[in-house]
């Protein structure tokens, strides 16, 4: 709250800069788009702005880039966390003096200064991708606005210092997904996915804003520092409470099941903003927010049993679905699912620095997979377009052997296949095998394993997520290496026309493939186990150990893993991933004999699995169909006529009654008004004079 | 006295507003507001006989202000006049509902 | 306080009230302007008697003799009043609803006052100077010279607008 | 009888001084020389007076610590916050009504010079602390807004709002006028001051003071458009040139609050536990009557009148709370709902087609497409008059400080906070029916072309609306800066006695 005293006025400015850069950019793109709208109606093909918007996108988020790594080499020098105070928002005047409910209250620590790096980093990234993939969209500079927009929301939820900074960063980061996703509001599909992630993401927030609640009446404090202070008071069943409506909140934004659904839907939007939003940043959240708040999951070993349950549930149910989906764009967002279930297992347990760890290399090879898949999906569209054929330029069964037609591209989305099939020394198989361990280690013996999850057992659950997490491991590899090989290898199974057609990225759609690349593969470095010390071990655990340090050790296992322990579950991990190369490759043959136009749907286990279990089906049918029913009959009928009638000021009861009322007074005679007067002249004097 | 003219300036006012009440010609009806401002002076002078002049001086610029008001009020009057062709208040009604 | 003026008070209320009726329940605009302008005259004989002369004068001259003059002009110039104007008092049954409005006003005004202490019948008179301007006067240019600059602002008010309100039109 | 203190007098006054000169001066630029440029030289005049007092204002509030002022002129903040603010909306509204004039056609000098006299009058009305210098204060206001409807002489309509508003506002002035009379004669004193000081230690007269306030309360609730004393306002809104009626609802609005708040912080605090009940049902009343029939009006105009009597309502809770935060929660709404209300106007100044037709909801269809920008500020002050938090930017805080001032006053003001919020929801309905068209109907060919909108009319839409959203962000400077403009009397803590009834 107090402004920390170490904070310089060169820190706050810097703090104000890397918030303010980005809005800035937002601003001004969302001008040159107002702008641009403004002359397509005199000139409907007027060029879009395209050097003007990209150069204020890009350059916006590069330079708060550069001032995040300002501020992190200053936090790395020694000085302690940035907190700055840029006023108060709603401020409640009480008994003791107005204190500030909610204040702009900024802190660039240990935790956010990671989350900074990474979406500004992988940020910059992505936008320099945009300009190359967005080139050719009428809508460029909305787009670059609604990016900018996108990334100082979500700079604003990791670097606020209270629960409410945080939710205005969350509702803003919705905002723009929401927006995003819609981005070619023309196809009512669009549209429609993202209604879908509006509605679901309602029903998170409530978890969220129940949880503030309860904080505030109990603690007085909605700022970090001061509601977690305020816990130590409190009961372990409210803080479970606390942490269970937290949990709703999480698995809203970072689509954990039950809430999953909207997230394969969301990729309706522009490739680039799949990854950037729907697989690096934005989705990592509810990740971030857990450990956040870990005082109050480590105070609660029932809620953390909860977290790690739904991660692991998610993990294998969404990988399971993966395994069938045809459009590329489907595999990496279940693929996304699965990953942000495997985060959660990892902060589930208490291994906070665990779950940062795969947010971050996941963060570098989710953002690869999809800036990749964009890259090709951006050559099979040129090629179809080129050929003057149409196909599903996202369809798996459409491809085949693009290697040989974009070999970097294909090289790069190998690495990342490995990286996320866990296999070493790519970034992915360090971060999964430190959650896998830690799961291993805790469900040893530790205050979780001997907590209890309705009912059963603390240990037992931690053995479930264990099995759910390897079984997760074998799908993943299987998925994954299915979808690197139906796309790049083997014969093609589009037209030789379109083969003939597709070239491989260069540019601005190239390079930053390369530089993911790069930290895909070095990513691991970042908290090496004690285990492979082919580096400095442990730097992100040292980095993160003042800020969940305290919170990890009430959760950890009673005695530490014996080393040869640890060894055959890292050597496990990684038989279990080349094991699932090998059924891929196995199988990989029967998969797809033709392309999309020729191919059946599937039927079976298969065909379920293809239909994603059928569950957006059956919600339609067991709740949006009723809800719909049940609002065409009562409130269509009833509430929007009135609401519509009031919002054209024609029908509605309301706003006739209104009419007629002031129809009979406002009769427009003045020599009628002064009546009106003079009885009002009566009513005041009586009611005073009777008092005198 | 000073009771006697408070009661004379209330009758007073009490008929200026009744004037008001009863009349639509926009004219007369401003008359009637000011043998309501009139009711109002003779209050300040018999009052000013109990707490001194302020009440003179009062009265004094009531009554400027009463010829500003006239000069701006008739000069409407003769607007609505030239559009309406009538200073009839219950005539006026562009403006209702 | 003598007797003959207590009766000149009397005479002059009761002037002015019944002119006061007069007016509010003539017809025509003219009748009404001119017992207006005898409820003024009769006014400011009331203010004479209450040590107010000054006022008094002023009384007459700018309310009865400008004033007045101003409204029974306009009323002469958009020749109002004519016999086929539509009715300008309200109908009986409006004229009653407004006596009864305006005795329930003037019931609570006095209602009002019933707790209040009685005020004295006799105050010395504060004009004992033969100067009768000059206790105004020595108020108007000293205390409030300040309102009295404003009414300078306010005619300069009115004076613009009824200027631009009745100037001729001009070829926009 | 003190020699007046003329030089001391004339800082205090200084405001009223550059105005009224700077109106006279507006006055000689528009007569001299016989070309077209006059009125814009004397428009220009206007704004420059209007930003003189501006920065007048903000000089002496940033400047020396305030000494106090007389017994007829305060010299606190609240004066001088509140005259800043009345010169930015007049400045705004010579702005506005030269643009709308001269699309009519009828740019003439006189009007900035009006606005301008009329704000001698409205920034007296911050400061006055004598019944006289109130009662002239009021009158010069309004004197120079009758004529101000009325300008557009080709128009009945706007004739006829004048008329009735001339003649409603005289009526009301007697009441107003025999109120300070019986105050007067009830307290022997003509200054608030006075008067506090008599009514505290126990008038000998209770009667006469009672039925006095009474009648000030009437005339002072016929000039912010209080119910029942509301019924002028729709129709001479209406009927006034739109600049005109922006004026009126933001800045005369302002004024008649000012006072208002004064007079019954300053003279009648030993009477809250009389006069509130009054203000009590007349707020509620407000709230009520204005967004209810709000829903049933077609013609923006009129739409934003009952807004504006809405409005007058959720005023009158902070006037009602009487406390410093009441009285801080009031500077604060009057800045929000000034910028507020002046945006919005400036939307509609820019689309009139220089007819005295009155805009219509379907007038506004597609301002996205053809006035994206328009279309955003419009949607910006509308939302923030809804106070929406966020995109309604500051209008947001501006009722959650009246609520908590209402919540928090030494008698909690629950009821009205409660028909204060579920009015506010009610006027969500016509809100969002304002900006439903403009985004999501397409245009509708105007009968008469409408040509692009003036800078000056743009800048100020968009500069209203950019301000709104910025307060709405950090309002704690806006808070701060409210706190300070308390009027003095609550600056000592609440006077009053605390044993009313609710």
């Amino acid at each position: 709250m107090i402004a920390d005293s170490t904070t310089t006025v060169q820190q706050n400015a810097l703090l104000a800069a890397l918030i303010g850069l980005p809005a800035l950019g937002a601003v001004a793109n969302g001008a040159l788009a107002v702008q641009t709208a403004r002359t397509r109606t005199h000139a409907p093909d007027a060029p879009a702005p395209v050097g003007l918007a990209s150069m204020l996108g890009v350059g916006s988020i590069a330079a708060a880039f550069i001032v995040a790594v300002l501020l992190f080499v200053q936090l790395t020098s020694g000085a302690g966390a940035v907190t700055a105070h840029f006023g108060d928002w709603l401020v409640f005047p009480t008994e003791a003096g107005r204190t500030p409910l909610i204040a702009w209250d900024f802190t660039f620590d240990r935790l956010s200064s990671v989350l900074a790096l990474v979406i500004t980093g992988v940020g910059t990234l992505i936008h320099v991708f945009s300009v190359g993939y967005m080139n050719d969209d009428p809508g460029f500079a909305r787009y670059f606005a609604y990016l900018n927009l996108f990334v100082a929301f979500m700079l604003v939820l990791v670097l606020g210092a209270s629960y409410p900074v945080l939710f205005i960063g969350w509702e803003g980061v919705g905002l723009c997904s929401y927006l995003l996703i819609g981005f070619w509001f023309g196809e009512s599909a669009n549209a429609d996915a993202g209604r879908k992630a509006f509605v679901v993401n309602r029903i998170g927030d409530m978890g969220l804003i129940a949880a503030m609640c309860i904080l505030f009446t109990q603690t007085g404090h909605l700022d970090f520092a001061g509601a977690h202070a305020g816990l130590s008071g409190m009961s372990t069943g409210l803080i479970t409470a606390i942490g269970l409506a937290l949990l709703l909140g999480c698995a809203g934004k970072s689509a954990q099941v039950p809430l999953y659904l909207w997230l394969p839907d969301a990729m309706a939007g522009p490739t680039p903003v799949s990854a950037l939003i729907h697989a690096a940043t934005m989705v990592t959240a509810g990740v971030y927010l857990v450990v956040r708040a870990s005082p109050i999951f480590a105070a609660s070993p029932t809620a953390s049993l909860a977290v790690a349950l739904i991660g692991a549930i998610t993990a294998l149910f969404a990988a399971s679905i993966a395994l069938r989906q045809w459009d590329i764009k489907k595999v990496l967002a279940y693929s996304t699912v699965s990953q942000l279930g495997y985060m959660f297992m990892g902060v589930g347990v208490g291994a906070y620095t665990a779950g940062v760890f795969h947010l971050v290399t996941h963060a570098f090879f989710k953002a690869l997979l999809f800036l990749g898949a964009g890259a090709v999906i951006h050559a099979m569209h040129a090629a179809y377009h080129h050929a003057h054929e149409h196909g599903d330029a996202q369809d798996l069964r459409n491809m085949g052997g693009l290697r040989a037609a974009m070999p970097a591209t294909g090289a790069l989305m190998w690495i990342a296949t490995l990286a996320i099939v866990g296999i070493p020394p790519l970034a992915g198989f360090f971060s999964k095998d430190e959650i896998l361990v830690s799961v291993f280690a805790r469900a040893m013996g530790s205050p979780l394993a001997s907590a209890s999850l309705m009912g059963l057992s603390g240990q037992v659950v931690l053995f479930v997520v264990l099995g759910f997490g390897t079984i997760t491991a074998l799908l993943t590899a299987i998925y994954m290496t299915r979808l690197a090989l139906l796309a790049f290898e083997g014969p093609g199974r589009s037209s030789t026309s379109v083969q003939q057609g597709v070239h491989d990225a260069h540019g601005t759609l190239l390079w930053p493939l390369v530089a993911l690349g790069i930290l895909t593969v070095a990513g691991g470095w970042l908290n090496l186990p004690a285990l492979i010390p082919i580096g400095p071990v442990g730097v992100l655990e040292h980095w993160l150990e003042p800020i969940v340090g305290e919170t990890t050790r009430r959760l950890a296992p009673i005695a530490a893993l014996p080393h040869e322990q640890e060894l055959w579950i890292t050597g496990g991990a990684v038989i279990n991933a080349i094991f699932g190369i090998g059924i891929a490759l196995w199988l990989w043959r029967r998969w797809a004999p033709v392309d999309a136009h020729h191919a059946t749907p599937g039927t079976g286990f298969g065909g379920l699995l293809e239909r994603a279990y059928d569950v957006d089906a059956a919600v339609q049918r067991g709740l949006v169909g009723p809800v719909l029913a049940f609002a065409k009959r009562v409130l269509w009928g009833t509430v929007d006529r009135g609401v519509d009638g009031a919002l054209t000021g024609g029908g509605g009861g309301l706003a006739r009654a209104a009419q007629w009322v002031s129809a009979q007074v406002q009769v427009g005679d003045a020599s009628r008004y002064v009546w009106v007067v003079a009885l009002g002249v009566l009513g005041t004097l009586a009611a005073l004079a009777w008092r005198s | 006295m000073i009771s006697e003219a408070l009661v004379v300036s209330a009758v007073l006012f009490v008929i200026g507003t009744i004037g008001v009440l009863t009349r639509k010609n926009a004219i007369v009806l401003f008359m009637c507001v000011e043998l309501m401002l009139n009711a109002v002076n003779l209050s300040f002078v018999a009052l000013s006989k109990l707490h001194g002049n302020a009440g003179q001086v009062f009265v004094i610029l009531v009554m400027t202000v009463a010829a500003a008001e006239a000069a701006i009020g008739l000069a409407l009057v003769i607007a609505v006049f030239r559009h309406f062709g009538t200073v009839d208040l219950s005539s006026l009604r562009l403006l209702k509902g | 306080m003598s007797d003959l003026s207590r009766y000149f008070f009397y005479l002059f209320s009761l002037l002015t009230i019944g002119s006061a009726l007069a007016f509010v329940t003539r017809k025509g605009p003219v009748p009404a302007a001119l017992w207006l302008v005898n409820t003024m005259f009769a006014l400011s004989g009331l203010y004479v008697l209450l040590d107010a002369p000054f006022v008094g004068a002023v009384q007459v001259l700018v309310y009865a003799g400008a004033i007045m003059v101003v409204f029974v002009f306009v009323v002469m110039l958009l020749n109002l009043g004519r016999a086929g104007d539509r009715p300008d008092l309200r109908g009986i049954g409006g004229q009653l609803t407004a006596g009864v409005v305006g005795a329930a006003l003037l019931a609570l005004l006095l209602a009002a006052r019933r707790g209040d202490a009685v005020l004295p019948a006799l105050v010395p008179s504060s004009t004992s100077t033969s100067n009768v301007v000059e206790p105004v006067a020595q108020l108007l240019f000293t205390d409030y010279l300040l309102a009295f600059e404003l009414t300078s602002i306010v005619l300069l008010t009115a004076l613009v607008g009824a200027v631009v309100l009745a100037k001729r039109r001009t070829a926009a | 009888m003190n020699a007046p203190n003329v030089s001391g007098m004339l800082m205090l006054i200084l405001p009223e001084v550059v105005l009224s000169v700077g109106a006279m001066i507006t006055l000689l630029l528009g007569v001299s020389g016989a070309d077209a440029g006059r009125s814009h030289r004397a428009a220009m005049a206007a704004l420059a007076t209007a930003v003189v007092g501006v920065v007048l204002a903000i000089g002496m509030l940033t400047g020396a610590p305030l000494a106090p002022g007389t017994t007829f002129i305060a010299n606190d903040g609240f004066r001088w916050t509140l005259t800043a603010l009345l010169c930015a909306g007049t400045g705004a509204a010579v702005v506005l009504t030269e643009a709308y004039d001269r699309r009519a056609g009828v740019a003439r000098a006189e009007t900035p010079a009006l606005l301008l006299l009329a704000a001698t009058g409205m920034t007296l009305l911050t400061a006055a602390r004598d019944l006289m210098v109130v009662f002239l204060g009021i009158e010069l206001m309004s004197l120079a807004t009758y004529v101000l409807v009325a300008m557009h002489r080709t128009s009945a309509r706007a004739a006829e709002a004048a008329v009735k508003y001339f003649l409603l506002g005289a009526f009301s002035t007697a009441f107003l006028l025999y109120g300070i009379a019986l105050v007067y004669g009830a307290t022997g004193s003509m200054q608030l001051e006075g008067i506090g000081s008599a009514v505290a230690s126990g008038a000998k007269l209770p009667g006469l003071l009672m039925a006095g306030v009474a009648l000030m309360l009437v005339g002072l609730a016929f000039k912010v458009a209080a119910a029942p004393f509301h019924l002028w306002t729709p129709d001479v809104y209406d009927g006034a040139p739109t600049a005109v009626t922006g004026f009126m609802a933001a800045s005369v609005k302002a004024a008649a609050f000012a006072i208002f708040l004064r007079i019954t912080a300053e003279a009648f605090a030993p009477l809250l536990a009389d006069w509130h009940p009054v203000l009590w049902v007349l707020a509620a009343a407000t709230m009520v009557i204005g967004n209810v029939l709000a829903l049933g009006q077609q013609q923006i105009k009129r739409v934003l009148a009952y807004s504006s009597i809405a409005h007058a309502g959720y005023l009158l809770v902070a006037v009602v709370s009487f406390s410093a935060e009441g009285a801080t929660a009031l500077v604060f709404y009057l800045v929000a709902y000034t910028l507020a209300t002046m945006g919005a106007f400036a939307v509609l100044v820019a689309l009139s087609d220089g007819t005295d037709r009155p805009l219509v909801r379907q007038d506004l269809a597609g301002l996205r497409e053809r006035h994206p920008w328009l279309a955003l500020a419009f949607a910006v002050c509308v939302l923030s008059m809804l106070g929406f938090p966020l995109a309604g930017g500051v209008g947001f805080f501006a009722k959650w400080q009246v609520l908590q001032a209402a919540l928090q006053a030494s008698v909690p003001q629950q009821t009205l906070a409660i028909v204060l919020v579920l009015s506010s929801v009610v006027s969500g309905g016509y809100y969002l029916g304002l900006i439903a068209p403009a985004f999501m109907q397409s245009p509708v060919p105007a009968a008469r072309p409408i040509p692009a909108p003036p800078t000056g009319v743009r800048a100020i839409a968009i500069a209203c609306a950019v301000v709104v959203l910025v307060l709405g962000v950090l309002p704690s400077s806006l808070t701060r800066l409210a706190q300070r403009s308390a009027p003095s009397a609550f600056a000592g803590g609440p006077t009053v006695a605390t044993t009313i009834q609710p």
